[in-house]
């Protein structure tokens, strides 16, 4: 049962394999375990059928769905203007994401123009709700790594900065519901962005701070160097997307690839890390990922134009042209897409919702073979998994 | 400036009142029954009062633990909780009672009266013998070390044990069994899979942290754990994390240079160091060597008492809570005060072995109460006070106060440094731990265990 | 439920305007797999294929063409058809796709699934996706390894997103109208 | 010391025989449950019983170091021995099938008279002499002069065999050369 045991089970499979003599084989009881869907660290209720040989791991089911909530559904059968108060609820780490794709796809097929100061005012709280949802996922990847009481909540005090931010601009601090179809819900006050201004100024100091705790700590090192490596090709076939799929070296952000909105104005650059594509990658280009975003909040705080910020009537009444379409924004977790059908009346026809959890968490069973237990909260934290982005 | 000054300073005021209390509490006690009642019958005529006054004193060690593993417990459950907050820059628990001081209580009361619930297929004896194994050494493995904490205090000692750091190291293995049968008895997976981590984690640490107590030993020469700790009075330099007496001639040297009076310098360092160059090498390798062992000691003592980094039994973020996984109400609550007390005994082991014990850090030439100018008129201001308490009641024993003083506060450092690890580090994957103790800790011990073989022959100890 | 049921768009957009062959369409044909334009989706080239073409249109598509990147695979219950639509993009370049798979409704037999053919031995990321869009929408992808409900229970009835679904509780609604409201 | 006189004195009457029936009380139960309990754990944990009663009674022969070095060796032994009955077994099959014939039981139990009655003869065939020897508080010390002049060769031995089960531990515990983490495979055409 322990490790070396299995590795005695290794050493006599490889030596048959080797000289493939008449040496019966080392057989011993697998163990099938459920992971969940109530467990500490499945963040949420994500349900893995494990076959172990005594710790490692042999063959992994997920189940998902557990918190199914028909999201595509209820699109269909409310209204727009109702349903875009619903979205947000996707994926609770980065509300303004999926309300951004919803909005995206909506505006292209209905031929809308955003005004440019909504256009900046969205580059603006998506890329804060960015720098929040990876604190967030720093701090709980550190729990599933084992650091239970002390770093986790340290980057809370900065994330609970931002959310104070959202609650002034939107209301709410995780059901935004402020990027709207046809422009951005509220215009802040000019002291709000002075106050943005002086977190973006402290907040490069503040990564300092965590790389200074977390990166080049020995331990930390040996749990996730070599650990889960996602191949290239693994991971485009899978259809990975986001900073796991550029950890394994694949230079692929819709920001600056497909741009959308006002990035191609904006400079920044897009961390890839080409070296395993394991988990300490997958770390090191969300760390990266905060500080790139942190620029692109300075200088959309310099850039801001005056003027509208919305064009369309946000009531009951709210219609979007006939037609369909897709359209994707760069979520924290990858590529959030929003495939839209409508027809001209009040509800859409059919929603789809492309989420980057969704790909990212098919891509665990490969990865999770023939690693230890332990292995399996390093691997599957680092994907940074939200289930309700998985289950909608 | 410090950020957080008004959380530190509430957290200082809360460990001076507990730590008042415990004080209080445990001594009270032990003056009660050990001192009060058996004076009070000392000049009975009847042999059933005298019988009686002679049982309260043999139970007074006794006592004196099981008064102070709960509520100790319960400070360090409060004191882990407000420190780790305070790392984190969170409020703690700090609604119940002033200041949060009562949250543990509250949650020892509420976990005493919750149901106590056996899984279906469960063992059931062995289920609630698991908990009591657990924690059945630790009252044991406390009782050789009252006697070392309080500067040999009269009444605690139970017995003459010669052998007493091996009966501490002796009960401190035990609890591994009670991991083992309650991750077995439980019939959950996790819990199973937790005993067996502890099984094989136990074992491999157990080994590095014996090799370094037994260095120790080899440098005191003696198994009981109350002449160790007296061998290193008189500050820091005698204290084992030191050379383990190495560096004693050296205090010796600076306390008759300061003095002036007595044996010359040169005679002194002659007596202690008779080899020159040979005995300062030997000097340093000592030095060097056991500064290494409290390292190892700490490590293994982590792994021992199953603390992050190396807590895979109870690895939350994998195995659920691991081996306690099924247990709750008191099961639990006694799994839970045997973890903190293991804690707590294995700090105390570390300071008796390595620091001194209940002897102040400075050294006796530093110390401005050594000094007759200082303590006669101290004494002289504070006399009609403490003779009362001293001589008459006995209320204070001036020894034993500084010396539990000193150990609390040593331990307590100790418990806060477990504490600032756990809020810093991650957790050590199963083979990585193993590859951990078995080729880097057990060769490094092997190895300082013969250099201090040697190095103990160019140096006279204890002279 | 709602009472009216809109009919899409594009049905209408399709009979007026000719449709004209994208560049996709054309590189298919060259190679000898036939493929039928469909209305742009803003902006982007639309096109149908036949069942029967699907695997071997999708590995042109991937290795040939470079369209490495299957976004996602989508059900859509329109009014006569069962779509199964792809939505294909490139990691290393910015062309854009949609294939469309249409299964028509009058062909299907009552009880029976509409069939596709599933991708997911081929191309790894349409597994999950085939699986999700045969819960919800039930197109049953033949050849699939493991189609499996997903996001629905493993014993669940009938295919939500349809727009024929009638829920559990919209059958309870109507046998007691008040009780259940 | 003088006032634990009165107590000593009533120790030394009856604490010492109170405990050994004590002991035996636990150690005999716990040998014999070792022996019939079907589930092959529950004995391993009864036979740490069965040796903590033991050092119990080594305890009281004032053989202190004896006692600790029982606890503290066989605790962790039985421990792994525990650990291997868990991995070897499987739970569930044991309660279903048992595995003994019930000839082979006859044989058993024959086999199990004739060995006890040889230990019965045996035993009462020795005379026991009381030894009058004291034992010395400085046990600790004996036994480590007696292992390095009188018995310094079984000692030596001990220690190779010692260090090469610990060379062993740690050459299991050696992982193998890096594999190459490739999950790749076959997995895209």
């Amino acid at each position: 049962m322990t490790s070396i045991q299995s590795a005695c089970v290794r050493k006599v499979k490889q030596k048959k394999v080797a000289i493939d003599t008449q040496v019966p084989e080392f057989k011993t009881d697998e163990m099938i375990i459920n992971l969940g869907p109530q467990h500490p660290s499945t963040h949420g209720v994500l349900r893995l059928i494990l076959t172990l040989d005594g710790e490692v791991v042999k063959h992994t089911e997920c189940v998902i769905g557990h918190l199914h909530r028909a999201q595509e559904w209820q699109g269909q059968n409310r209204t727009w203007f109702q349903y875009q108060a619903l979205i947000d609820r996707v994926d609770y780490l980065s509300g303004m994401f999926t309300s951004w794709a919803l909005c995206a796809a909506a505006e292209k097929i209905d031929g809308a123009v955003v005004p440019e100061r909504a256009e900046y005012l969205r580059v603006l709280v998506a890329e804060l709700n960015r720098i929040s949802s990876h604190l967030l996922w720093l701090g709980t990847y550190l729990i599933d790594l084992g650091a239970l009481y002390g770093f986790p909540f340290y980057p809370f005090i900065e994330r609970e900065k931002i959310l104070t931010f959202f609650e002034e601009v939107a209301g709410q601090r995780m059901m935004y519901n402020y990027i709207r179809i046809g422009g951005v819900q509220r215009d802040p006050k000019a002291s709000w962005f002075k106050k943005v201004e002086e977190f973006t100024k402290q907040f490069a100091q503040r990564i300092d701070e965590y790389e200074a705790i977390v990166t080049e700590n020995p331990i930390f090192l040996k749990r996730t160097k070599d650990v889960g490596i996602l191949n290239k090709e693994v991971a485009m076939a899978y259809g990975v997307t986001g900073p796991t799929l550029r950890a394994s070296g694949v230079a692929y952000d819709l920001r600056r690839f497909k741009p959308y909105s006002v990035y191609p104005k904006l400079e920044f650059t897009v961390p890839v890390y080409n070296k395993h594509g394991d988990t300490w990658d997958r770390y090191m280009a969300r760390v990266q990922e905060m500080r790139e975003s942190n620029e692109i909040i300075k200088q959309v705080l310099d850039m801001l134009p005056e003027g509208e910020i919305m064009t369309k009537k946000q009531n009951a009444g709210l219609r979007v042209k006939a037609g369909e379409g897709f359209a994707a924004v760069e979520s924290p977790r990858g590529v959030l897409g929003c495939y839209i059908i409508s027809n001209g009346s009040d509800k859409a026809y059919r929603f789809k919702w492309r989420n980057p959890s969704f790909s990212n968490l098919s891509v665990l069973p490969p990865l999770l073979e023939n690693r230890p237990l332990s292995d399996i909260m390093a691997i599957f934290g680092s994907l940074d998994i939200i289930i309700p982005d998985v289950d909608r | 400036m410090i950020p957080n000054a008004a959380e530190i300073r509430k957290l200082s005021v809360l460990s001076f009142s507990w730590l008042t209390v415990i004080f209080v509490a445990v001594w009270g006690v032990c003056w009660l029954v050990g001192i009060l009642i058996p004076a009070l019958l000392a000049n009975s005529s009847f042999d059933f009062a005298r019988a009686v006054s002679e049982i309260c004193e043999a139970i007074t060690p006794l006592l004196a633990v099981m008064v102070f593993i709960p509520i100790n417990a319960m400070f360090m459950v409060l004191m882990e909780r407000r420190v780790l907050a305070l790392f984190t820059r969170r409020n703690g628990p700090n609604r119940v009672g002033p200041d949060g001081a009562l949250q543990t209580a509250a949650d020892a009361i509420k976990l005493l009266l919750k149901e106590d619930i056996t899984p279906t297929g469960a063992d059931a004896a062995m289920f609630t013998l698991a908990p009591i194994i657990f924690f059945a050494p630790s009252i044991f493995g406390a009782i050789p070390l009252l006697a070392a904490v309080t500067n040999n205090n009269k009444l605690f000692q139970i017995a003459d044990l010669p052998t007493g750091i091996f009966f501490v190291l002796a009960a401190s293995s035990i609890p591994v069994v009670g991991i083992v049968m309650g991750g077995w008895a439980s019939n959950n997976k996790y819990s199973l899979m937790g005993g067996l981590r502890s099984a094989a984690q136990a074992i491999s640490y157990e080994i590095p942290l014996v090799l370094s107590i037994i260095t120790i030993c080899l440098l005191a020469g003696t198994l009981d754990v109350v002449s160790i700790a007296k061998q290193q009075s008189g500050g820091i330099l005698n204290w084992n994390i030191l050379g383990g007496g190495a560096l004693t001639g050296l205090n010796k040297a600076i306390a008759a240079f300061i003095s002036s009076a007595g044996p010359p310098i040169a005679e002194v360092i002659k007596t202690y160091y008779p080899y020159g160059w040979l005995s300062l090498i030997g000097v340093i390798v000592l030095c060097l060597c056991t500064i290494i062992l409290f390292g190892i000691y700490l490590i293994g003592a982590c792994a021992e008492i199953n603390r992050i980094p190396f807590d895979l039994p109870e690895a939350e973020s994998e195995l659920v809570s691991g081996y306690n996984t099924e247990y709750s109400g008191i099961k639990f609550a006694i799994f839970f005060l045997a973890e903190f007390t293991n804690l707590f005994i294995v700090s105390t082991i570390a300071v008796v072995m390595f620091l001194g014990g209940g002897d102040c850090p400075l050294p006796t030439w530093l110390n401005p109460l050594s000094y007759p100018a200082v303590y006669i008129p101290l004494t002289n201001i504070l006399s009609p006070i403490l003779s009362l308490l001293i001589d008459k009641i006995h209320l204070i024993n001036p020894d034993t106060f500084w010396a539990a003083l000193w150990v609390i506060l040593k331990t307590y450092s100790l418990v806060f440094f477990a504490i600032l690890v756990r809020g810093t580090l991650p957790r050590f994957r199963i083979d990585q731990l193993m590859d951990f103790g078995w080729k880097r800790l057990v060769p490094i011990t092997l190895v300082i265990f013969v250099l201090v073989a040697f190095a103990r022959g160019v140096i006279n100890f204890h002279v | 439920m709602s009472e009216e049921v809109n009919k899409p768009a594009e049905q209408a957009a399709e009979a007026t305007v000719p449709l004209t062959e994208g560049v996709y369409g054309k590189l298919l044909k060259e190679n000898g797999i036939a493929s039928t334009p469909l209305p742009e989706s803003i902006g982007i080239e639309t096109l149908a294929v036949q069942a029967s073409a699907l695997p071997a249109a999708m590995k042109f598509l991937r290795e040939k063409a470079k369209l490495n990147f299957l976004v996602a695979v989508s059900g859509v219950d329109s009014p006569d058809t069962f779509d199964s639509v792809y939505h294909l993009w490139s990691f290393s370049k910015l062309d854009e796709l949609v294939v469309k798979v249409r299964v028509p409704k009058s062909s299907l037999p009552a009880d029976k699934l509409p069939e596709v053919p599933s991708l997911s031995n081929y191309w790894q990321t349409a597994d999950w996706h085939e699986r999700e869009t045969y819960d919800l929408i039930g197109i049953r992808y033949i050849g699939h390894r493991y189609l499996r409900r997903i996001l629905n229970p493993w014993d669940w009835e009938g295919h939500p997103l349809r727009r024929d679904y009638k829920q559990p509780v919209d059958a309870l609604n109507d046998k007691h109208p008040v009780s259940m409201r | 010391m003088e006032q634990f006189e009165l107590l000593t004195n009533w120790a030394q009457a009856n604490v010492e025989s109170f405990m050994l029936y004590l002991l035996a009380a636990i150690a005999i139960p716990c040998a014999f449950s070792v022996l019939f309990d079907r589930a092959i754990i529950r004995s391993g944990f009864f036979l740490i019983g069965v040796f903590g009663a033991i050092s119990g009674l080594f305890l009281i022969l004032q053989a202190q170091f004896l006692a600790l070095a029982q606890i503290m060796i066989y605790a962790v032994g039985i421990t792994l021995v525990v650990v291997i009955a868990l991995m070897l077994t499987n739970a569930r099959l044991e309660k279903e099938f048992s595995s003994i014939e019930p000839t082979e039981r006859i044989g058993g139990l024959l086999v199990a008279a004739l060995f006890f009655l040889t230990i019965y003869l045996a035993l009462r065939s020795e005379s026991w002499p009381v030894s009058s020897l004291q034992m010395r508080a400085d046990n600790v010390l004996q036994i480590g002069v007696a292992l390095l002049t009188n018995y310094a060769l079984p000692f030596e031995f001990a220690s190779v065999l010692l260090l090469a089960a610990l060379m062993g531990a740690i050459l299991l515990a050696k992982s193998d050369p890096k594999e190459t983490e490739n999950v790749t495979g076959s997995l895209v055409e």
